[in-house]
């Protein structure tokens, strides 16, 4: 049994770096992005072997689900740029850089190659399934307020480390306005009418499921991050769908929606530290209450940003040079 | 909370997030709220400042729970030096964007749209960096290092330009690669200690895990602090941005990383003395490059990016002047080096920018050329340039004393030659500058009343020559900076 | 047989000189002309006389009698000026081998030769006188020879003098004579002398020895006579001079303390005065002359102390015998060494020779080791054993004549080369050669010659003090320094400025170009070096690369510390 | 043997694969799908590290931070992308706007 | 952190500070606002001046002034106003005020007036700096400032050539700094701290490693030669002359080449002592340079034609007088070497605002152009004519003062070439200043008559400003001669100072 199952693990391995590999070497780029996410199902899939179904689900629904969307969604772009959405293979963009020698990557590889071995050395050496965080966990789990140690983690113990991802997130969605700015409206791939209809049926049993997954995150795998993605998948539909189109209207909204988690995580925070407590410091009887208020916002804040992160622009901003009253707004 | 330390250091975090949302969501207030949330976290620097000064390092730790469960935030004398450093740069960078970016009616779509992103990519950066000051978690400090990348990315592209974007796409790369090295390095640490705060790596014994860990971690931030030969990004990125982000990009976020360099050395398991040596020999690298590069840089902000370049080299040097055993007193150096450079620099490229919005263009060959002469910005630039040489009394020059000084006391003449030869470096390429603003015979222009030196004169000049001026006052006030640098560390590492 | 040898030691230029008026016979006697003194020398050489065993020959019969012998210091004169005249007769074999008048100068340079032979032969005062006489009178044939505006002059200044010279000696040597009651010298010189016939006898011989203010014709002489003759008149004749005092004079016998004062006084007078005279000569022959004047007041300052006090002469007389032929030998290659120089047909040979004349030149000026440091300290030891009073001033004076010597030299060598002395059509240049090499040779050596040929005295020489090497340098330096000051006068001061500067300006130039081509090409690498290292580091994407590069030094550096 | 060391060594080989593409692919939209497998290696040796031996007892925190760094991964991401769809819009059409905007 | 200094210890801050603090307030005033300008340069020269002669007054009571502060753990930054000290103050105090006229009326209509007055005021300020110095670092920090403050000045005309002189300044005196800083830094590695003290600080260090001690003494000695011009390192000096003229007046007469003079005393009197400094053999090779450069100076300006180059390599050469006289071991020499500093100020200032009279009257900037202009100047010839032949060294004039104590210590010391060093110097300065008297007073001008600048017919016109300085300082070049043994004189202190310097 147990045989049987590491030989999996290493043919798991083994097909991740293949995978890895492929991504890299294949020259279709559409080819590409479907070999990364398969990549990233392998991976979520050895995560689940080693005991991390909160990662996997995390890794299946934003570094897998999202990114891949992401990708897709930006070669669509370039491809609708260059003009070459009729090519039956979505090929390199070159960029105007000069060749580098064959002898510099060789090089490359070679170093990369014994960086890999050396590594390697270092992580067999090292006490692996040694000291940890369990224990302190296990001691301090009763008085998180949550049953999962997971979200213990995420929004007690290190709360403020989730703090500054949900700031990194909304970083990321204001660099992204930036960047995209002014930019000539693109459409969303086209999807066609099934996608529409699609939408409309699914939509609420996924805002149903992204809820479910969210709640279930205080005793189970699951959690914020995961709920928001899947609700951010559920904004993604409604993007492509046509269902909702963003208005200028919207974008006070859009924002609020942004800063929501960050700034219910920061009140909360502060908040508790009113009363002579540390920062973050919940009291006993309210951290259940509390982390729910969090993770509830939070998640709302995710799946909108992750929307934004998707859709790019912000909405209405009427490309260049039409976009002259932006003071007046 | 209930200590007055701890309270600054919680407003220190909190003040810019809090800004950061504000000006997100209000983009009309913008800047009042950031120049506003700016001079709050300067009164905040200075209150820890004073804190610190009278009672000492202080911690506070995050949820209750305390390392290495939680997360402590923790101050002594390097942190707060670098917080008001960041504050004060911050500051005058601040006011020096309220003109850039400020007003309450845009000047034009391409001025409008930077101006509303300006204010909370600033706030989140200054978040990001209080954060890596304030940290004591390396997981953490991957976190703030992130936040900061996002944020300098933000400001590095801000002004849209084909160049800006693509120098930011290389920023974004080097950045991500930087910081996914240190979080491998994370995973490295925990594999062999099961913790990750500052505290368990301070009395780990050295293993193979811990030192692929410092491999990892020290060349990812080495690129995130461009130092040589990881700089490619760096001078592409810092032209181009727009002025006060050249100089937030310039003076403070390379630090973080820096920083985060001093910090791993003070606590991780002592490096070899050939990783040392190889610290300074990557600093000389970046002397003898970055000056090469600056001298022959066309473009003014392009040598002032050459030239963090070099000094962040030559803070390197001074890292490595002592060896090994020699670190317990050479980061003191490092970090007046810093403080040095980030005033400097920060003043710098603010004149920079003033002088190019004066002149024009900023073409060092052609800068004699132009009838219109921003004299106070030329002379902060002066100022400027006065502590990046190090020339006394400037904060640069008891830097650069400091390095030659502990150079010679541990007999590594070879680092005293080497910043001899930057200090020269650096005069030659500064120089090229100040014969640009002090030539006259090549004005080409029927100016009525020939050359205009008062024109230009402005009163924001005044913020960066301040600031210039502060970096070379700073000299005089050097030992009790030291001192204060040494608040939780008295004579050398903890 | 000695009378034999001692006759044709002055016989056979007699007779050469009556040959040569013979028109068949002038190629014969012109071929022998090297060989007319040799006879003499022989005698000098090879006679068995030791300075106590003279030889003498009376002949009774000739005029009031005459005797002719050889005694220890005749036969240093008789070698001395032997191979003067030797060197002297080759030299004017070739030097006017083609003169239309060289009859008359070989009559004239034989009959000189003869009585300057003779007259050291001779141990009578009338004989002696005679053949003085005939050496005086020949001579002015020598100085007259070119016909020359100069030679004219000199020629007529030089009789006036041999004249009144004659004159002195004379009455002198009638007055001594008659007061001794005898015609033999050697009688002669030990009888009471009378003030007056010293005082003559000194003004006779002094005025050939060009003691100052005696010396007037002397070097307008020696500057105009053909280079043979100057060779003899300076080397040789006036030796006479000197040799004529020797033999008349009561010296350390009586003393005549004002006459010696005056002496030694013309003597230091002598010693400066003809040495800055000299240096303002332009004619390199006459510039000699003047340092023949200036030598000779070396001598009179011997001569003088002997004068006044007697006791000192047996110490001072090696000495002057040895300085008098140490003088003869240099003077005569200087002169030698004029003539050849100027027949050089090539700058080549007169840049080598140049070499070789300084050799004399030097010995003259008292170069440390060479006869003449040697003859100076010498003296300056024998004069010890004279008076008191004067021997400061003598030393002084002695020790700074070798900057004048050295002074008067470099004017010579210069001008030398500036006005070089004519040399007459014809003159062929290995025949001057040869002669002036061997004086040469002999002037350098002679401090190692003279105890070989002088056991008897060469103590004091030997046990003299090699001398200082100061004076000739500070005459270096000076002489450096004038014409230095006489360049700068010539082409103003600027101008000399210019020059001076101008090598150095000119290195300087060759060294700014030097360095701005270095700086060129060490720009253009600056400016391309850095701009390829930068095409190839973004082209290559070594700063990407150095990523996996340093994390693997890193890991292997800290994995060798672990 | 246990599963953490193989995927462990997976995520370092994974790992290496995307430094090499980040540092010599020139597609840039690949060189970033590099730098995600490079996020990715290092999460796996994260997790594995929180691997027990009684399977399902693994430590959490590695778990929860394995999570943060996926998130901010995609943050990341997201931002690159952005840049690389407004850079090759300008790289395409670069007359629309000048290269070097005044300020 | 900061010691309040006793009563007194102001002084010498409020000397510092009256240049220190216009400096900024010139810069901001506006061009155009030039008779507030003026004033505030002469109040606070005159206020310098009169808090000079008051500090010199006490200091002659042997009051001590001393104020300063921690800069890094041991390392002070400190003024302090010994005698030395005091002397080298005077002299800069009563020529700034002198040379601040000058300027005023050089510069009366030209631009950057306010730029140029600012840094006027910083380079006096950085040459009291230097003066007071109370040690090694506080030493380097003005003397940096010096080179920054002067920069700027001597590119003052903004023409390329400027720059290039100005270029080639920096170079030298920044490397010099540098040089500077190492020696400083050696220093205080090896001696614990830097300060100046008579007698010497270095006696432990000479006695543990003599060759440490003779290498930080040539390290100090390059840097600070840098700057007192000496061979090989004075090439910037000539080229620095495109400066306008009371730029370079003030840079031979006080600033710069006497501050690496200055400092040189102090490294050799206050570091290293002189018995040490014998001692170490180092006395010999300094005098050798010093002789060296007064033989060569002397040659080059032999043959400049341009007056300034003149007097620049003139400067040269008359600088190395103090050198030489710090380096013979013989308090007479010092004396004479102390003299030297301040009568070669004076003198060589007159000679340089002479200059600049004569090519703004006449437009007369060559040796060869000053046929006749005595007779068309002759006031300004007249002082021109004090200061060089009290450069040559004619009694009783200043400069023969100072040569009399020079040969005197010569052979006092036992080193009697200098003797003839000074007289073939004498010779050399007469050959190339006599010609100048020469051409002023007995040719005939060979300019055309129409040559004179337009707008000045007959008599060229200088304002009194112009007119005034060099007259006044060529009559101290007279004073300071005739009345060399008067109290106060510069003699009479410099035999206080030397007194205290060989702690007799």
């Amino acid at each position: 049994m147990t045989d049987l199952l590491l030989l999996f693990d290493m043919l798991l391995g083994l097909l991740i770096i293949g995978l890895a590999v492929a991504a890299l070497r294949v020259r279709d780029l559409f080819a590409m992005v479907v070999m990364f996410v398969t990549f990233g199902l392998m991976t979520a899939l050895a995560w689940v072997r080693l005991a991390a179904p909160d990662v996997a689900l995390a890794e299946a629904a934003i570094g897998t689900g999202v990114t891949g969307a992401l990708l897709l969604k930006t070669l669509y772009h370039l491809r609708r740029v260059s003009g070459t959405l009729h090519l039956p293979e979505a090929l390199s963009e070159r960029p105007p850089d000069p060749q580098v020698p064959r002898a510099v990557i060789a090089a490359n590889a070679v170093m990369c190659g014994l960086v890999v071995i050396g590594l390697a050395a270092a992580f067999v050496t090292a006490p692996l399934g040694g000291p940890g965080f369990d224990a302190a966990v296990a001691d301090a789990m009763p008085e998180s307020g949550v049953d999962h140690p997971v979200t213990a983690v995420l929004l007690n113990f290190r709360a403020y480390d989730t703090l500054m991802e949900v700031v990194v997130l909304l970083a990321a969605v204001i660099a992204v306005w930036l960047v995209e700015r002014s930019l000539p409206q693109s459409d969303p791939p086209v999807m066609g009418e099934v996608y529409e209809g699609f939408a409309r049926l699914v939509l609420p049993g996924a805002v149903v499921v992204g809820v479910y997954v969210l709640w279930a995150g205080a005793v189970a795998p699951g959690g914020a991050f995961q709920g928001g993605a899947v609700l951010a998948a559920v904004g993604l539909l409604l993007l492509m769908s046509h269902v909702y189109e963003p208005a200028p209207a919207h974008r006070a909204a859009a924002r609020g929606l942004f800063v929501l988690g960050v700034a219910v995580f920061t009140g909360v925070a502060l908040l508790v530290a009113w009363g002579g407590r540390a920062v973050f410091e919940y009291p006993p009887g309210l951290a259940k209450p509390l982390i729910l208020l969090i993770e509830g916002m939070v998640t709302i804040s995710i799946a909108a940003t992750l929307a934004a992160l998707f859709h790019g622009r912000e909405p209405g901003v009427q490309p260049r040079p039409a976009d002259t009253s932006e003071g007046a707004q | 909370m209930t200590e007055p330390l701890q309270f600054w250091m919680v407003a220190l975090l909190f003040l810019p997030l809090i800004g950061a949302i504000a000006a997100f969501v209000l983009p009309r207030h913008a800047p009042i709220v950031g120049m506003g949330v700016a001079l709050g976290v300067t009164g905040a620097a200075v209150g820890l400042c004073w804190q610190v000064q009278s009672v000492g390092t202080g911690t506070v730790a995050l949820g209750g729970w305390g390392a290495p469960l939680g997360i402590n935030l923790h101050v002594d004398g390097l942190s707060a030096a670098m917080l008001a450093m960041t504050a004060g740069v911050g500051a005058v960078v601040s006011m020096g964007a309220v003109n850039t970016f400020g007003g309450r009616v845009a000047r034009s779509a391409e001025t409008a749209r930077p101006r509303q992103y300006f204010w909370p990519l600033w706030l989140l950066l200054l978040t990001g960096l209080n954060g890596v000051y304030l940290g004591t978690d390396i997981f953490n400090l991957y976190v703030m290092i992130e936040v900061i990348a996002l944020a300098a990315v933000g400001l590095t592209v801000l002004s849209g330009s084909l160049a800006a974007l693509r120098a930011g796409l290389d920023y974004m790369f080097a950045s991500i690669l930087g910081a996914l090295l240190l979080l491998m390095g994370v995973g490295f640490v925990y594999l062999q200690l099961g913790r990750l705060d500052f505290g368990g790596l301070a009395g780990a014994d050295p293993s193979g895990a811990l030192v692929a860990a410092l491999a990892l971690m020290f060349v990812g931030l080495a690129l995130k602090t461009a130092l040589f030969p990881l700089h490619f990004w760096l001078p592409a990125a810092h032209a181009n941005a727009t002025a006060p982000a050249s100089a937030l990009l310039s003076a403070l976020v390379v630090k973080a990383a820096l920083y985060i360099i001093v910090r791993l050395l003070q606590h991780m398991p002592a490096p070899g003395e050939a990783l040392v040596v190889l610290m300074g020999l990557m600093g000389t690298g970046a002397i003898l490059w970055g000056s090469v590069q600056a001298l022959r840089a066309d473009r003014l902000k392009l040598l002032v990016a050459w030239s963090t370049v070099t000094q962040i080299g030559l803070i390197f040097v001074a890292l490595a002047q002592a060896g090994v055993a020699g670190l317990a007193h050479s980061w003191k150096a490092a970090a007046v080096l810093i403080l040095a450079h980030g005033v400097a620099k920060g003043a710098m490229f603010l004149a920079a920018g003033r002088i190019r919005a004066e002149v024009g263009h900023d073409r060092i060959r052609d800068l004699d050329r132009s009838p219109v002469r921003p004299a106070l910005a030329q002379l902060a630039f002066a100022f400027a340039a006065v502590s990046l040489i190090g020339l006394p009394p400037s904060l640069g020059f008891i830097g650069k004393w400091m390095v030659m000084e502990g150079a010679l006391a541990a007999g590594n003449w070879h680092w005293v030659v080497i910043t001899m030869t930057g200090t020269l470096f650096s005069l030659a390429y500064f120089s090229r500058v100040f014969a640009g603003f002090l030539r006259f015979d090549r004005v080409e222009a029927d100016v009525p009343g020939g050359v205009v030196e008062q024109r230009g004169r402005a009163p924001m000049d005044y913020a960066p020559l301040a600031l210039a001026a502060l970096g070379v006052a700073l000299g005089l006030v050097a030992a009790p900076i030291l001192e204060f640098l040494e608040i939780g560390r008295a004579g050398g590492w903890p | 047989m000695a009378v034999l040898a001692l006759l044709a030691a002055f016989g056979v230029p007699l007779l050469m000189a009556a040959l040569l008026t013979l028109a068949g016979a002038r190629g014969m006697v012109w071929r022998l002309m090297p060989f007319a003194a040799l006879p003499a020398l022989a005698l000098a050489l090879l006679a068995p006389v030791s300075l106590t065993m003279p030889v003498t020959v009376r002949l009774d019969w000739l005029i009031l009698g005459a005797q002719f012998g050889l005694d220890g210091i005749a036969r240093v004169f008789l070698g001395l000026t032997a191979v003067l005249w030797v060197a002297a007769g080759a030299a004017a074999r070739h030097w006017l081998h083609d003169d239309p008048r060289g009859t008359g100068f070989g009559i004239c340079f034989l009959l000189a030769m003869a009585g300057n032979l003779g007259l050291i032969l001779a141990q009578d005062a009338l004989s002696f006188y005679a053949l003085f006489a005939l050496m005086s009178f020949a001579a002015f044939g020598l100085v007259v020879h070119t016909r020359s505006k100069a030679a004219i002059g000199a020629a007529q200044l030089y009789i006036i003098f041999v004249i009144a010279g004659e004159l002195a000696l004379f009455a002198g040597l009638a007055l001594a004579a008659g007061q001794a009651q005898t015609l033999l010298l050697s009688e002669l010189r030990i009888a009471p002398m009378s003030d007056l016939a010293a005082a003559l006898l000194i003004i006779g011989f002094a005025t050939k020895l060009g003691l100052m203010p005696l010396h007037f014709w002397l070097p307008p002489a020696h500057g105009a006579a053909p280079v043979p003759a100057s060779a003899v008149l300076s080397g040789a004749m006036i030796k006479a001079g000197l040799y004529g005092m020797m033999v008349t004079l009561p010296l350390g016998i009586q003393a005549f303390e004002d006459h010696a004062t005056v002496i030694m006084a013309a003597g230091l007078i002598s010693l400066f005065a003809a040495a800055l005279t000299g240096v303002q000569q332009t004619n390199p022959k006459t510039v000699l002359g003047f340092s023949s004047v200036s030598q000779m007041g070396i001598i009179a300052l011997g001569l003088g102390a002997a004068l006044m006090v007697p006791q000192a002469w047996p110490v001072i007389l090696p000495v002057l015998v040895f300085q008098a032929t140490h003088h003869a030998m240099s003077k005569g290659a200087l002169f030698l060494g004029a003539g050849a120089w100027a027949a050089q047909p090539g700058w080549r040979g007169r840049v080598l020779l140049t070499g070789a004349v300084l050799v004399p030149a030097l010995v003259l000026a008292g170069l440390p080791f060479s006869s003449g440091a040697l003859g100076k300290e010498a003296l300056k030891t024998a004069l010890a054993e004279g008076s008191p009073v004067w021997l400061p001033w003598l030393i002084a004076a002695l020790t700074l004549s070798g900057i004048a010597t050295t002074l008067l030299m470099a004017r010579f060598v210069v001008f030398l080369w500036r006005s070089p002395p004519a040399v007459p059509p014809g003159a062929r240049v290995e025949g001057l050669v040869l002669p002036f090499l061997s004086l040469v040779i002999v002037s350098g050596a002679l401090p190692l010659l003279w105890p070989a040929l002088v056991p008897g005295w060469a103590g004091p020489v030997n046990g003299a003090a090699p001398g200082a090497f100061w004076p000739v340098l500070a005459g270096m330096g000076l002489a450096a320094g004038a014409a230095l000051y006489a360049h700068t006068v010539a082409v103003g001061t600027a101008a000399f400025l210019r020059q001076v500067t101008a090598p150095f300006v000119l290195l300087w130039e060759r060294v700014a170009l030097v360095g701005t081509r270095a700086r060129r090409a060490l720009r253009q690498l600056a400016q391309t070096l850095p701009a390829t290292l930068e095409a190839r580091g973004i082209g290559w994407r070594l700063g990407q690369g150095a990523i996996a590069a340093l994390i693997l030094l890193v890991l292997i550096l800290e994995a060798l510390a672990l | 043997m246990t599963p953490a060391l193989i995927y462990g060594l997976t995520g370092i080989v994974v790992f290496g694969i995307g430094l090499f593409g980040a540092l010599c692919v020139r597609d840039r939209l690949r060189r970033l799908l590099a730098l995600n497998l490079c996020g990715m290696g290092a999460a796996f040796v994260l997790v594995a590290g929180a691997w027990r031996m009684p399977p399902d007892s693994a430590d959490p925190v590695p778990h929860a931070l394995v999570i943060t760094g996926i998130v901010v991964l995609v943050s990341a991401t997201a931002v690159a992308l952005a840049l690389i769809r407004r850079l090759h819009t300008l790289e395409s059409a670069p007359e629309e706007i000048p290269e070097d905007t005044p300020e | 952190m900061i010691p309040l200094p006793e009563a007194g210890g102001f002084l010498p801050l409020a000397i510092l500070l009256t240049s220190l603090l216009v400096s900024p307030v010139l810069f901001a005033l506006p061009e155009h606002n030039a008779r507030l300008r003026t004033a505030l340069n002469l109040g606070a020269a005159t206020l310098k001046l009169a808090l000079v002669a008051w500090l010199s007054w006490r200091v002659s009571r042997g009051a001590v002034y001393d104020i300063g502060f921690t800069v890094l753990p041991g390392l002070n930054f400190k003024l302090q106003a010994d005698p030395l000290a005091v002397l080298f103050v005077g002299l800069s105090a009563v020529l700034w005020l002198i040379t601040t006229v000058y300027s005023v009326g050089y510069l009366e209509r030209g631009p950057h007036r306010a730029r140029f007055f600012g840094f006027f005021s910083l380079c006096v300020a950085a040459t009291v700096g230097i003066a007071m110095a109370g040690n090694l670092f506080t030493f380097l920090i003005f003397y940096e400032l010096l080179t920054l403050a002067t920069y700027p000045l001597v590119i003052h005309n903004g023409t390329a050539q400027a720059l290039r002189a100005g270029r080639i300044y920096l170079v030298y005196t920044l490397s010099g700094g540098l040089l500077l800083l190492l020696g400083t830094l050696g220093l205080w590695m090896l001696a614990g701290n830097t300060d100046f003290a008579p007698g010497g600080i270095l006696d432990a260090v000479i006695a543990d490693s003599p060759r440490m001690a003779q290498a930080l003494f040539v390290v100090l000695i390059a840097a600070l030669g840098v700057k007192a011009a000496l061979v090989p390192l004075h090439a910037w000096l000539p080229i620095a002359m495109v400066a306008p003229a009371p730029v370079s007046a003030l840079l031979h007469a006080v600033a710069v080449v006497k501050a690496g003079a200055f400092g040189i005393m102090r490294v050799v009197y206050e570091l290293f002592g002189i018995e040490a400094t014998h001692a170490l053999g180092l006395a010999e090779p300094l005098a050798a340079a010093a002789a060296i450069t007064i033989l060569y100076g002397s040659l080059r300006a032999l043959t400049q034609d341009d007056i300034k180059r003149r007097l620049a390599f003139s400067t040269v050469s008359q600088v190395s007088y103090i050198t030489l006289g710090v380096a013979l071991a013989s308090p007479i020499a010092a004396t004479g070497a102390l003299a030297h500093l301040i009568h070669q100020g004076l003198m060589k200032i007159t000679m340089f605002m002479v200059a600049g009279n004569l090519a703004e009257g006449l437009g007369v900037k060559k040796v060869s152009q000053m046929n006749g202009v005595g007779r068309a100047m002759p006031f300004t010839m007249a002082a021109f004519s004090l200061a060089a032949l009290g450069m040559i060294g004619l009694p009783p004039l200043a400069g023969f003062i100072s040569k009399w104590f020079l040969a005197q210590g010569g052979l006092d010391a036992g080193q009697d070439w200098v003797i003839a060093l000074l007289l073939g110097s004498s010779l050399l300065n007469a050959i190339y200043f006599l010609p100048m008297l020469y051409r002023a007073w007995f040719l005939e001008a060979d300019r055309p008559a129409e040559s004179p600048p337009p707008g000045t017919p007959g008599r060229p016109r200088i304002g009194w400003m112009l007119a005034l300085p060099p007259i006044a300082t060529a009559a101290m070049v007279v004073f300071a001669g005739a009345f060399a043994n008067a109290p106060f004189s510069p003699l009479d202190w410099t035999r206080f100072v030397v007194a205290i310097e060989y702690q007799e």
